[in-house]
């Protein structure tokens, strides 16, 4: 269990690899999934985590194949779930390292509606989304963070929709740590994830991760032209909502880094019924419905 | 008047008038005493306004469900008069509000029973507690028609509004009084009602709601979690309030695909978790119930019925979501479907449910209706020991699982059935997976694997086969008429079953509390007695015969159905079952 | 070698090498010249990577699936000539890319077949082309192997990639022309297989999806709504490119809960409209289903059913929804299910359907799976006229409207069916209420006007029984072993036939197309015929027999089975039919 | 049928009344939905419109059971739906003038997908929302837009999350047209449905609406204490992005009025199908897929 006596049996020695699986990543060459599966493989071995201490709940898609390749407990929820999945995993065991990793069409298409309201609950949860703004896995349709214009299989005359704008979007709802990161850029991305699983409280990464096979529009080439670092600019303050809802918007070039950091009272902090020990530790046999029976004479 | 051993009571009105809340004091007062108590409500999917109203039947002898008849009205408007008057017994009473209908008299409209005239606002303003404590006059009304003990009911009013203060509490009692001295002093000449008196102890006054909540608590759930949706709403309430003192979390979250698939994580996590809701959001619900059987993740759902398809009757009565239940979603796996037919077995049933669904790492689907959902019943006591609590091979610490191999989440055992580690256990790392997948929990899309893992899940249904309890008999072993029901039909059945056994016909009864799997070698042994049989059910196109058919080639041709959103009386099954 | 009328070929490699184009071409350059042909495609749920095989079979005569064994094998990686070289005929080929395998000989795996190294990037690199268009070459290796004519395929490559331009396609021509001249030149002592020339006019190339979209558009759908799901996306892609010539819109919505109301909101304004998904997606639509049912909205939905419960095997094929279909959806109303076994049937069917849900505003469900979805077979025509547009009781003009009455959308008629006005009339002004409504459409919770409403509702079957065809015969109308089966399993089985009637046993086969309403009466009119029956169906819980059952207590003892993602092969139903 | 010449048949002299059904309303005594009925009908009066050129499609709710008390085409949807419905109908009949009516819940709770995907699209339609912040016809739970800590029937302990900003998700959305109503200031309102109603592209009005029966918090008396309207401010420009959302984030006071409202493209513009006439006039019996069937030889 994750217990304090389990913390002194942490092996902290593990490396990167020790989180592979069996198995090997089935992604196409040149997949913008490769670097984040690097990243955040080297963020737990820094933060001295281990596979037991971690859950990760998987959407349907390219990216949520990575159950299979990453070692750590995970659940392989179904499409556009994996928000409320981890929400329930987390409140049943609220010690688990829970992170969400979906696609952007499991993220804010068919899971929008989770994700809004998961960001508005402050949850102690990362959600790590693999925004290759395409559907991957059902090779090649459009994704609500497709831009206007783009042809897909689904939309041959063009994507008729403004983009949703998934760090904005966060921000809105109430996301207490929301970033953007880049595949093409590993380490910096590992940093983002590093200081998101240390957030006390619901942390947002939008990953922006290339599809070769799919979209031809956002590509390596078209981000390296775009991208620079929020932390380059001594100004950027991540602290300021506004601020970040400004820059939020910007669009000529991609801001990458921590928009915005706040410390807020978590959800499981509210509960005061779970201040001892988490649920899934309660012990059933010590209950007792009497008096409250006594309450339906 | 000669004692009489049990009365029916009714109270009408515009909603938001609290005549819900009327109705529950005026049960209780009996409940408390030990009487049998059972009670029903109607009322529209409107805040304010339409028509309200609460029945409530009263006995010092078993009694399982109200009868056509009443022996006190109270009509808070005439539209209760209109549309309930002629359900009153001869010599029965009418109470109404001779301030509303100044200078009217309605005797004419029936004669054979009393109008009596209460000047509601002026018994109030005399007291000097505000109108809104007006329905308690209604209540001091009908205890003195009863010759019943006031104290009883200065009693529950008492208890009833202790969160309020004292001064709330005198408001309504003195209401009561009013009511209760004016019937003294005004009436003394009518024949009143002398309810027998009741020497048993005091009884649970509980709706279906209410038991699959107790149990539910009982069995240890740990997670909670729901969207509000008539008949099943009163569960979430219940949890809500009862979340700290329990230690159990409780989320309104923001729709039904939400609800199910939280408390698959929770459960995932290692808790036991349920879900209660209607059809419209079991059919949202329909995708995550499937997840939960790839994962093998046990769940627990409560499915209170009520009127469809759509939206259809919110407030209302229908079992006519049981064959939904029975297949839903794609693909195939095993499940549990049950239905209570009483308070009492929904306590205990829905515990059997939690043992289930984690002894067998399945979804078990527990089918209540409105009217069980939301109507009370008395019963002597509930066990809190009689169903142990039995988490199946769930793994809870490092120690047992064997460090030598790979833990195997779906490892394929000789019952179906593979050890399942809890979450953070350094050696029970695992993939829950929707995919299809391997031992380990590795998506795979082989043949002879996918072969094997359907196998895997489905061998289970040989030791789940052996659990089912098969349907109850009520009634004598042979009998030449045999009533085929399920769910909450059971009450109007029971209680018209002691009006149906005469010298020249003798009637049985097989009530089904389990579905899925289908009692198929019991059912059978039962009909091979049976020479004329009629299956009775709340919905149009006789779901349980069609369940029959589809598992036993069984045709059951004689059908008692009703499907206007309303429960059966006694009387209708009575006299339904004279034509059959 | 002497001519043969039919041959398999095959070719198999990973995932992101084109071999599903490949495959195409290679089964369009025969039914071009009237041949027919089926095919199949196996892939896993990866963009790179795996294991993807095409399959194709040719035959001078009817054929309806492919069988266990092939001529030809081209293999791209040495997975192919593990997985598949025990399927190869004696005397068969091989083809494997000697560029890969360098210094390779195979031989002694399999003696009795030609192995046949091919240097692929050679040859293409002699053409000058890049090596993307490699599998070209195993076109032409493959044109040369049986004797056929290279401009065929030199047809059918220039028609593929006529979007391409000129360059690309000299690329795609030259690779297959350097396979092709390797063959003549270099294996000019080899056997080669003599393909017979076929006569008959050019075949259009169907997969099941094919069909239901040119079905849906020639019957006048407007509005087509999805979400991606495998294996129905196809029809998305289809609608999609279609949009502007045949002015519908299409529409990527962002779940299949909007997909569902969408389409229901656009047949509510007055336009045909139409869905298509798989069992998750069909999961999430069950609600919208009922809001249909209950608004009285027609809908088509085409359910692509793939293995499942929950996410299961994406890419792989099961008839595993039958009864989820069948008993979808909270409460009670009409619906008509129906499943073509083929990609002709697909076409006229789903006109059918929106005729019946115009008929009858009811929704109709049209079942598929991915082995119909997406695999392709020939057919000699599809008839335009075939099927009459009839959109029923619908009210186009203010004229057809009687002014002098309050128009009644839900008016109670001899049939159930209410006159139903498109929007923006004057005088059809209504609600279409998923509340339980009265004949104007208002929200109306009265006993009375439930049950009027279900009976209105329910009556519509009637007439529907009567539109519902029955089930269809194939082979002698006695014989002493029927095979019962529905959907796609026809093609297997009547492959089967073929080689079934011996001197010994007599088969003949009953086909389901249409599942609910049932076709009681004409399946037990077959049935007091049949001596012996066996069921036959691609999932594991014999759907089709607990449909029987629930509907003429007939239970069906033998049943054929597979459920392990795959389709049967004829060869499977006859092997598996001498058992029963 | 909603053409040309029936245009001419149109009746100028409508009334409010004449926007009535034969059913009476049924919301309890001083609920702020009479409020919005009154204005609504008002603002279809001015604009000239008739019953049959109007379709509302409702959700479930208290808001919703006002399907009962509208004359016009009206859609009763399940609870969470209007917007897609509202979608379907209008892109089959874009002549109509299509108004989605929901309660809170039905708006951004379980409809919370429909709404942000809807906003994005900037289809040509009106979205009502009755905020009353409860969940009415269930009897009194949390709604989205409740605030943190309101103490609810499933909320006994107070609500953990932070509340929805229906203004601000519609702004970073997309939708063309923002405003924020007042069912207390019905004239103000009614102007507000003149100008979102005559909007061409999506338009969506958070309308503040006390229920007097399970919200005891956002009542009429509190409510008068923090409004002002915009327009009193002759600064406020609704024309800029970015003072919208900043204005939107106003928390101490509550605006009222239009906060944003943009031209742009709408969603039906863009299809090339439905230049000519809508698809519901479109003729079936001229269908020809000969061509199209040639393709598959
Ligand atoms: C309910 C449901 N609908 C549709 C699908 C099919 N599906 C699988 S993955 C996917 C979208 C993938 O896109 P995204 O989430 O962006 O992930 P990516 O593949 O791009 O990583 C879809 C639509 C599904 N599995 N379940
Ligand atoms: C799928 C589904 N879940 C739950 C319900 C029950 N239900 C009816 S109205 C409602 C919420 C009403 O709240 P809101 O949308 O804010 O409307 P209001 O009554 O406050 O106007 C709910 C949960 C339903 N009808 N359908
Ligand atoms: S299809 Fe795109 S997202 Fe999927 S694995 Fe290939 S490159 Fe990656
Ligand atoms: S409950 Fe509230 S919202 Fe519903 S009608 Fe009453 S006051 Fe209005
Ligand atoms: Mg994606
Ligand atoms: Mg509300």
């Amino acid at each position: 269990m994750i217990s304090e006596a389990n913390n002194r049996k942490r092996n902290y020695n593990l490396k990167p690899a020790d989180f592979n699986t069996k198995k090997r990543p089935t992604w196409c060459v040149g997949c913008g999934n490769y670097g984040i599966w690097n990243s955040i493989k080297k963020a737990f071995v820094e933060l001295k985590l281990s596979p037991h201490e971690i859950l990760i709940v998987f959407g349907i898609g390219c990216s949520g194949n990575g159950n299979n390749f990453i070692k750590t407990y995970a659940y392989h929820a179904l499409h556009g779930m994996a928000l409320p999945v981890a929400t329930g995993a987390h409140l049943a065991n609220h010690l688990l390292k829970v992170i969400a990793m979906t696609g952007d069409g499991d993220g804010v298409g068919i899971g929008g509606n989770h994700f809004i309201h998961t960001c508005r609950r402050n949850l102690d949860i990362t959600h790590i989304m693999h925004d290759n703004r395409i559907y991957g896995l059902t090779t090649g349709q459009t994704s609500p963070t497709s831009n206007t214009k783009f042809k897909t299989k689904s939309t041959p005359f063009g994507v008729m929709e403004q983009p949703i704008n998934p760090v904005a979007l966060a921000l809105i709802c109430g996301a207490t740590f929301v970033a953007r990161g880049y595949s093409g850029e590993p380490e910096h991305l590992k940093n983002i994830f590093i200081k998101a699983l240390a957030h006390k409280g619901f942390s947002f990464i939008d990953v922006l991760q290339p599809c070769v096979t799919f979209n031809k529009i956002d590509t390596y080439d078209y981000y390296k032209k775009l991208i620079y670092k929020l932390e380059d600019s001594s100004e950027y303050n991540s602290g300021d909502f506004s601020k970040a809802l400004q820059k939020s918007q910007e669009m000529e070039r991609i801001p990458l880094g921590i928009f915005y950091q706040i410390k807020k009272r978590t959800y499981h902090d509210g509960l005061e019924q779970i201040k001892d020990k988490p649920l899934v530790y309660q012990d059933l046999s010590s209950i007792n419905i009497e008096s409250l029976m006594k309450s339906f004479y | 008047m000669a004692e009489i051993k049990a009365f029916s009571w009714k109270v009408g009105g515009p909603a938001g008038f609290g005549i819900m809340s009327t109705g529950l004091i005026f049960a209780r007062i009996f409940s408390r005493k030990g009487y049998n108590v059972v009670d029903d409500k109607e009322y529209p999917s409107l805040i304010q306004g339409g028509h309200n109203v609460y029945s409530v039947r009263v006995s010092t002898e078993k009694i399982f469900s109200l009868l056509a008849s009443v022996n006190i009205l109270i009509a808070l408007d005439e539209m209760t008069i209109d549309l309930h008057m002629n359900e009153v017994k001869k010599n029965g009473f009418i109470v109404y509000d001779s301030g509303i209908f100044i200078g009217r008299d309605f005797n004419y409209k029936k004669p054979d029973v009393n109008f009596l005239p209460v000047p509601f606002d002026r018994l109030i303003e005399k007291t000097g507690a505000p109108k809104i404590v007006k329905n308690n006059v209604a209540l001091g009304v009908s205890v003195a028609l009863l010759n019943y003990d006031f104290n009883m009911l200065k009693e529950v009013i008492t208890e009833n509004f202790k969160d309020k203060g004292q001064k709330i509490i005198d408001f309504n009692v003195s209401a009561a009084k009013a009511g209760f001295d004016f019937i003294m002093k005004e009436f003394t000449g009518i024949p009143k009602i002398h309810i027998k008196k009741n020497y048993s102890k005091k009884k649970l006054l509980l709706t279906g709601n209410d038991g699959i909540f107790l149990g539910a608590l009982n069995a240890g759930c740990k997670f909670y979690a729901a969207y509000p949706m008539t008949p099943s709403s009163s569960i979430l309430h219940s949890f809500a309030a009862a979340e700290r003192d329990f230690n159990i979390v409780t989320k309104h979250a923001e729709s039904e695909i939400a609800v199910i698939n939280m408390a698959v994580g929770a459960s995932f996590a290692g808790v036991r978790s349920m879900v209660a809701t209607s059809g419209g959001g079991f059919a949202l619900m329909n995708e995550g119930l499937a997840g939960a059987a790839m994962t093998e993740t046990p769940i627990v759902i409560i499915l209170c019925q009520r009127p469809a398809p759509a939206t259809g009757l919110p407030t209302w009565t229908e079992q006519g979501d049981m064959l939904y239940a029975v297949h839903a979603s794609h693909g195939e796996f095993p499940r549990v479907v049950m239905a209570p037919g009483d308070p009492e077995e929904s306590f205990y049933m829905v515990q059997i449910a939690f043992n289930l669904a984690e002894k067998y790492q399945i979804p078990v689907i527990v089918m209540l209706d409105k009217f069980l959902s939301e109507n009370n019943f008395t019963c002597t006591g509930l066990t809190r020991y009689k169903i142990k609590i039995n988490r199946g091979k769930l793994i809870f610490a490092e120690e047992d699982i064997d460090n030598n191999e790979d833990y195997l989440r779906y490892k394929i055992t000789d019952d179906g059935i593979s050890p399942r580690a809890i979450t953070g256990l350094r050696n029970g790392v695992h993939i829950a997976n929707t995919d299809e997948h391997d031992e380990y929990g590795f998506s795979e899309e082989s043949a002879e694997n996918r072969k094997k893992m359907m196998d895997k899940r489905f061998i289970k249904l040989n030791a789940i086969n052996k659990e089912i309890i098969s349907p109850d008999l009520y009634g004598p072993k042979n009998a030449d008429t045999t009533i085929i029901s399920w769910g909450s039909c059971k009450m109007p059945i029971l209680e018209a079953m002691k009006y149906l056994n005469t010298d020249k016909r003798i009637f049985n009864f097989i009530h089904f509390k389990y579905l899925v799997p289908f009692p198929v070698k019991a059912f059978k042994k039962f009909m091979k007695n049976v020479t004329r049989s009629a299956v009775i059910e709340n919905n149009k196109t006789s779901q349980l015969s069609r369940l029959i058919m589809e598992n036993t080639g069984i045709k059951i041709n004689k059908q008692l159905l009703k499907y206007n959103g309303r429960q059966f009386l006694p009387e209708e099954i009575i006299k339904g079952l004279e034509k059959i």
